[in-house]
């Protein structure tokens, strides 16, 4: 898949399709892959595509815009939700950009990796997926770890392994689910049935554990503002100092700007350095936005977005 | 005085509730209590909007989250707003709203939303009456903003 | 920018504030707070007196920020913001705190509570003000025309009006001819003078003038835009006419109750209503014998609880026109309450009875009775004076009913977003003061389609529409209030929520210095500020609502009662 | 017409809202108020049904745009003395009545009513209390200058005092100032002079004058308003104590021939207003409407009523009574009618009966203005039967006159209340604008 990925970008790069392409590349250690951007024929060695690539790639076609040419892009069926979402608002104009589509069967939890090896990340010199499991290379011997420990949550009940929106595919795999039963929402569940004095501890205690280092917004496809509110000196939504009430503030408006937007890249919690587990925030809004307004971030782009819209009939418990 | 202030504050605790009202209809029956002297505890401060539409739903966290005990959203009944369609997309973000809060364990008495036209003085002080009690019960909204 | 200096001033309204609100401890507190450079109380914020205090001292004080404590913002805001710019401030950097209708009046027998509550007020209302700016309103003009929604007398009357102080009118009526429910009554109150005497003079006029274009069997069917620029479209027949007008007067008038399976109409032949006794009898039939009338059918019940206002008028009208065509006839007027108001219906109330009408009480929980199975035979009544049944002979019944409602009132209501009230009628500005205003600048309402109303009263109130209509397209211009959005283009990052939430199509996504950013129409903006909120970044904010300010007085509230609140 | 000035006489709501549409409409408007202020009847109420808005209230802004309004000229303290010419020519004679004060240097403080010794009865609240010889009529009064009273002033009268010049340090007081002729040029006058209430002392049936606990409604309407003389604590006359039966009579000298023949078309929400005002000071007070037909025809007019039964323990008794009696140790009136009752049978009986009360309010007949009779004959307009200005064609011209460029609007044409005052007020504007034709 590698190699046809390559013979792709080579063929855009010297059409001059595209200024630069971005995808994957070998980080300084051998368990870490990092955004690969390629601007000549002879680079494209350096893309990689496996079970490290959890980047979502998609903020950088924001690029775009500084360019006159265009970029390509390497999109997961998960992060091209991201693309469409761009297009609706008004960030990106799509033929601005190639998209090339890659299959994935899942990508791996670096924390659970760790966990499972019980040994440090640096010994990992690779990992490739066979299937149900990973084969992951331990200094020089190579170890099969089961799936279901490793993978990041999304991907249990990942709804999108092929890309959907591309110019170009690197093919197709089937559709897979590691855990049928376990539906989308499972963990927001499990969180919802806990009692209201058992949620807000659990929350104060992610909330109070945040040192807003603003990675989770950094990373983040839809944190495109020019300007974010919490930078803003007035009004001054937010003091500087992390404490909790304002840390609350941040997430829970955080959570307010992304319905709707959230397409379930998992990059926040995947770059938190405190593991605040975001995803669990996240999932919910999806959750809410679901069942309250039967919207699907990043699915159709003629659907108006949930908050900025309304249908006469919908629910009105407020009398 | 001080007896009077005893008396007063003998019941204890006196929840602080942000209001915001729109213009056009809910300042109007907040006026109309008050024209019709209906007597109501001396709980919320209210906030004049053209609509309920502009309150950001920021407002309410940043409120609560400041330590306020409590937040009431007051707009046209929907088909009424001023602006034709103000209230719809107030609706929209309360439903959302109520939730989101209510998953982080703020109590959902905390915000309240609600439809109160200009002749429905009446049904204004029912309203505070209602959600003053309502919270009352919750006890203080434990201020974390310093915490 | 200078140091913001801001007085307060606050209000004991008599005793309506000061009689609860600790007044003086309130000023005390106010000075307290940042920025504020003086506060003072006055017996009457609003007197002369209280204004010219307010004046003097942004002078002395050399005040930039001015805090009024004192009523509602509804009724005194403009006259307090006169003042500050009659003192050379800015009208924005005024702001209103309620202290009154939100406090003193709901808390009366809680005066520390409501003292405390006073001062958080001042304290918010302070916050804000830091953070006002000066605001330069924004002038549109006036398009020379005016739209009259409906062709019978009220809107006939206020078209000629218009036209006769030179005003372009577009006269826009349902029906095929001109009239509306009058042309269907035979004789007028109080001069009962034929229908057609006076209806067919008005009409020519109408006509003939060479200023109002008349749309007969037309429709408005939609209605863009604001005072001065509105877009109307009339559908005529299919074919549909593009208008601009200035100001709109609502006359669309209201339709006679029929009483379905009220005391047998449209059952029994000889059962009717004072509208189809106008139409038939009034005209070629004979004069029956033994007239009796209902009066309050379906008025005043648990359902339709309001008063027709003339109905009476209506019957007794009929029952003097009956006793003259026939004098020996009996005529029996059955009612709940004469409403013969004023001195006009009164004097005709009494000639009434001087002819012979008989009006005989009935109590709404003992109603009169149909007797009779093909037709009305006579009806039976509680006589409330000689305290027994009596039965009355009945050639013809009358059931007097109110006007109700106009069929499209609601479609009316919708385009031109103006609101209807409980009975269905259109709803004023102000049942008071603003009796034939809409809060909606430009447009207006009179006759029927307000409330019922007497030819008289219709047509006063369309002369008086006709001059609240025709006062911006004389002045040709209207400042808009200064409570519009503005985009900050240096943030904007253009995600289109605004464009998308804006009611009025206000905003649009252009090319500017900054790239593309959300620009606001000020012209079409109405200030609701649905667009502020639906603004991730912060970048639309609104004109005296804006996130600065607001947020200001959340944390001032938020804050303990210690004084330093939300300064900039 | 070259001439674009409106002359508008009475300065009560309907002159007010008058005045203002004509001066929006960019004419010259000169205002002439009898009384040192604007504000008429209306400012004397407490509240106004069936919204229970406070009167004051919404009026104080309108006085404020009136008096401020660029193009509005006020004449108050004065009088039209003649009227000559004709409609787009009229000249217009006003008598400024000396106030002896110069409103340039008055300040309004009301240092000198402070030390004024002479006591009169305060009309304003239809002399339930007293105001000095120099006074301001009410705190809103527009404009806020003080007046002396001539008749009543000690140094005008017996020519010693002029305590008030000594006190008065913006040098204000002007006892040489001479009333003062103006010659104005109108093409069009508006009448708006409303009504007095009637003095129901003819009525020796109900006692007023004689029993202390009779009063009017205009009285109480002062009684429970918090400006007025008790500071909004209903008492009453003859003992000061908190009445807890209030009886309010109807057509007191309307709809009776042998005194005024017509309905005043107010007085039955006017007496449900304050009978629901007067629960609202005291929960426990209860009152009995005694009406003829409770003719409450308006805009929410019959749901104020249903509220003022279920909400305000209002009981509306369908009679008319016929005498008022007085306990003389009690002071209470006994208030004598007949009234329909349920015999053995079930059937109705008319019986005559009596009901002792703490408090009895005659709502009496309201009449044209005491000025009418006189303005009308300057202006040369008929009057009808009842003595309103008679309008010529009610159809079609509602608020013109029997004179072509002089119009009436308010209660000096027809009994009627604020909002139909109001709309007949910017009706006459609009005749006017038609009369003028168009700016420019």
């Amino acid at each position: 898949m590698q190699e046809r990925l390559h013979e792709i970008v080579r063929k855009l790069l010297a059409e001059g399709a595209i200024e630069y392409f971005i995808g994957y590349g070998q980080g300084f250690e051998p368990h870490d892959v990092a955004p690969c951007f390629v601007a000549q024929e002879d680079e494209v060695e350096k893309l990689v595509w496996g079970p490290l690539c959890a980047h979502n790639l998609s903020k950088y076609a924001l690029r775009a815009k500084e360019l006159d040419g265009k970029v390509g892009l390497l999109v997961k069926g998960c992060d091209a939700r991201a693309i469409v979402e761009l297009v609706k608002q008004h960030q990106i104009e799509r033929d601005e950009i190639v998209v090339v589509g890659v299959p994935c069967q899942g990508q791996v939890d670096l924390r659970k990796l760790e966990e499972v090896l019980g040994l440090p990340l640096e010994v990992v010199k690779g990992v490739e997926d066979v299937g149900d499991d990973f084969l992951v290379t331990v200094g020089e011997e190579k170890r099969k770890v089961p799936k279901e420990q490793v993978l990041r949550d999304k991907c249990f009940y990942c709804k999108h392994p092929n890309s959907f929106e591309y110019d170009f595919t690197l093919g197709d795999v089937m559709p897979f689910s590691i855990d049928a039963d376990k539906g989308e929402f499972a963990l927001v569940e499990e969180l919802e049935q806990l009692s209201l004095e058992e949620r807000r501890a659990f929350w104060q205690k992610q909330f109070a554990r945040c040192i807003r280092c603003n990675a989770c917004r950094e990373v983040c496809y839809a944190c495109y503002c020019k300007e974010c509110i919490f930078d803003s000196l007035a009004p001054r939504w937010i003091e500087k100092p992390p404490l909790l009430g304002e840390n609350e503030i941040y997430h829970l408006i955080r959570a307010l700007h992304l319905a709707g937007r959230c397409i379930d890249c998992g990059e926040c919690e995947r770059v938190c350095p405190m593991n605040i587990p975001l995803g669990l925030l996240f999932k919910k809004v999806q959750k809410d936005i679901a069942e309250l307004f039967d919207y699907e971030a990043g699915m159709d782009l003629d659907q108006v977005p949930p908050l900025i819209d309304f249908k006469l009939d919908d629910q009105d418990p407020f009398m | 005085m001080a007896q009077e202030a005893h008396e007063e504050h003998g019941d204890g605790f006196e929840p602080r509730i942000l209001v915001f009202a729109c213009n056009w209809c809910s300042y109007a029956g907040a006026d109309l209590a008050g024209v019709s002297r209906l007597q109501m505890p001396a709980s919320c401060r209210v906030i004049r909007v053209m609509c309920s539409a502009r309150v950001r739903p920021e407002f309410v966290i940043a409120a609560l989250s400041k330590g306020l005990d409590g937040v009431l959203v007051l707009g046209c009944h929907p088909g009424e707003c001023h602006y034709s369609e103000g209230n719809y997309f107030t609706r929209r973000r309360g439903l959302f709203l109520k939730q989101l809060l209510e998953y982080v364990g703020i109590e959902p008495e905390r915000f309240q939303v609600r439809w109160v036209s200009a002749s429905e003085g009446a049904k204004f002080a029912d309203t505070v009456e209602e959600v003053t009690e309502q919270i009352k019960a919750l006890g203080p909204n434990r201020p974390r903003a310093h915490s | 920018m200078p140091k913001t200096r801001v007085g307060v001033f606050v209000c004991h309204c008599g005793n309506n504030i000061g009689g609860v609100v600790r007044v003086p401890e309130v000023v005390e507190f106010a000075r307290t707070l940042p920025n504020v450079v003086y506060a003072e109380d006055n017996l009457y914020t609003c007197s002369e007196e209280g204004l010219s205090s307010i004046k003097s001292q942004i002078g002395e004080q050399n005040l930039n920020r001015v805090v009024v404590a004192s009523c509602t913002p509804r009724t005194h805001e403009p006259l307090f913001k006169e003042a500050c710019e009659e003192a050379g401030l800015n009208r924005y950097l005024f702001e209103f705190v309620n202290i009154r209708e939100h406090c003193s009046w709901v808390h009366a027998h809680e005066p520390a509570k409501a003292t405390e509550k006073a001062k958080e007020l001042v304290k918010m209302g302070v916050a804000k003000a830091c953070y006002l700016e000066p605001q330069e309103e924004f002038e549109s003009e006036v398009f020379p025309a005016a739209l009259v929604i409906g062709g019978g007398i009220s809107g006939m009357t206020a078209a000629l009006s218009l036209a006769g102080q030179g005003v372009d009118v577009h006269l826009v009526e349902r029906e095929r001819e001109l009239g509306g429910l009058i042309r269907r009554v035979r004789t007028l109150f109080p001069t009962e003078q034929d229908t057609a005497e006076v209806l067919g003079p008005l009409i020519e006029r109408v006509e003939k003038h060479p200023q109002i274009t008349t749309y007969l069997g037309s429709e408005v069917e939609s209605v863009e835009g604001f005072i001065g620029d509105f877009d109307v479209t009339v559908a005529s027949d299919g074919a549909a006419s593009e208008l601009k007008v200035g100001t709109i007067i609502v006359a669309t008038g209201a339709q006679e109750l029929k009483p379905l399976e009220l005391y047998g109409y449209s059952q029994l032949p000889n059962v009717v209503t004072q509208l189809d006794f106008e139409e038939k009898f009034k005209r070629d039939a004979e004069i029956p014998r033994n007239v009796v009338m209902i009066n309050c059918v379906g008025a005043r019940i648990p359902e339709r609880t309001y008063c027709g206002r003339f109905c009476c008028t209506t019957a007794i009208k009929n029952a003097i026109w009956l006793k003259e065509q026939d004098p020996d006839g009996s005529v029996y007027v059955l009612h709940r309450d004469v409403m013969a108001y004023g001195v006009d219906i009164e004097e005709f109330y009494r000639r009434a009875m001087e002819l012979g009408v008989r009006f005989l009480r009935y109590d709404i929980d003992d109603p009169p009775q149909i007797l009779g199975e093909e037709r009305a035979e006579a009806v039976r009544v509680q006589h409330q004076l000689m305290g027994r049944e009596v039965v009355l002979p009945a050639d013809l019944v009358i059931l007097t009913t109110p006007l109700v409602a106009q069929e499209g009132s609601e479609k009316v209501s919708k385009m031109l977003k103006v609101p209807l009230g409980s009975e269905g009628f259109f709803l004023e500005a102000h049942l008071k003061l603003r009796p034939v205003e809409f809060s909606t600048d430009g447009i207006f309402v009179c006759g029927s389609a307000r409330y019922p109303s007497n030819i008289s009263e219709s047509v006063s109130q369309a002369y008086a529409t006709a001059a609240k209509a025709a006062i911006p397209i004389e002045d040709g211009f209207v400042r808009v209030e200064a409570i519009t959005a503005y985009c900050d283009e240096r943030s904007c990052s253009a995600c289109g929520n605004c464009v998308e939430v804006c009611p009025f199509g206000a905003i649009e996504l252009q090319e500017g210095r900054f790239g593309t950013t959300a620009h606001v129409n000020v012209a079409q903006c109405k200030g609701c500020g649905c667009c502020v909120a639906a603004c991730p970044s912060g970048s639309m904010q609104q004109r005296g609502f804006d996130d600065r300010q607001l947020l200001s007085m959340i944390s001032a509230l938020a804050e303990e009662m210690t004084g330093g609140a939300g300064s900039p | 017409m070259s001439n674009r000035a409106v002359l508008v006489i009475g300065g009560g709501i309907a002159g007010i809202q008058a005045s203002i549409d004509l001066a929006n409409m960019g004419l010259q408007v000169y205002l002439v108020e009898s009384t040192p202020s604007i504000g008429g009847r209306m400012a004397q109420l407490d509240k106004t049904f069936p919204t229970n808005d406070c009167s004051m209230c919404i009026l104080a802004p309108k006085m404020i745009e009136c008096a401020g309004h660029e193009n509005v000229h006020l004449f108050t303290y004065s009088e039209v003395d003649e009227v000559r010419g004709e409609a787009g020519e009229f000249k217009v004679t006003v008598r400024r009545k000396p106030r002896y004060v110069d409103l340039n240097r008055c300040t309004g403080c009301g240092d000198c009513v402070e030390k004024c010794p002479r006591r009169v009865a305060d009309e304003f609240n239809m002399g339930l209390s007293q105001r000095k010889a120099i006074y301001l009529p009410f705190p809103q009064a527009v404009p806020r200058k003080v007046t002396i009273d001539a008749e009543t002033c000690l140094y005008l009268t017996k020519g010693r005092c002029r305590l008030c010049e000594e006190t008065c340090e913006a040098g204000a007081i002007d006892f040489e100032q001479q009333e003062e002729l103006v010659e104005l040029e109108v093409a069009a006058i508006v009448m708006a002079t409303g009504f007095d209430p009637y003095d129901p002392t003819s009525l020796k049936e109900y006692g007023y004058g004689e029993i202390e606990n009779v009063i009017t409604a205009l009285e109480l309407e002062r009684l429970i308003c918090a400006s007025g003389p008790t500071g909004g604590h209903l008492e009453r006359p003859s003992d000061g104590k908190v009445p807890r039966t209030v009886a309010f009579i109807q057509c007191v000298g309307s709809r009776d021939v042998h005194y005024k023949p017509y309905c005043s078309s107010v007085c039955c929400m006017h007496a449900t207003k304050e009978a629901i005002l007067a629960n609202e000071h005291h929960p426990d007070l209860r009152s009995f409407i005694f009406y003829t037909d409770m003719r409450a025809v308006g805009k929410q007019f019959q749901e104020y009523v249903i509220r003022a039964r279920e909400e305000y323990s209002v009981t509306y008794v369908r009679s008319r009574p016929g005498h008022i009696a007085v306990d003389q140790d009690t002071g209470n009136p006994i208030v004598w009618y007949d009234e329909t009752v349920f015999g053995e049978a079930g059937d109705r009986v008319r019986r005559v009966t009596s009901m002792e009360v703490d408090l009895v309010i005659l709502c009496q007949a309201l009449v044209p203005h005491g000025v009418h009779r006189e303005m009308v004959e300057k202006l040369g307009l008929e009057l009808d039967e009842s003595g309103f200005v008679a309008i010529q064609d009610r159809l079609i011209r509602p608020v013109d006159t029997s004179v072509s460029g002089i119009f009436a609007c308010g209660f000096c044409q027809s009994p009627q209340d604020i909002p139909d005052s109001v709309i007949q007020a910017s009706a006459t504007a609009a005749r006017v604008a038609e009369l003028l034709g168009p700016r420019k």
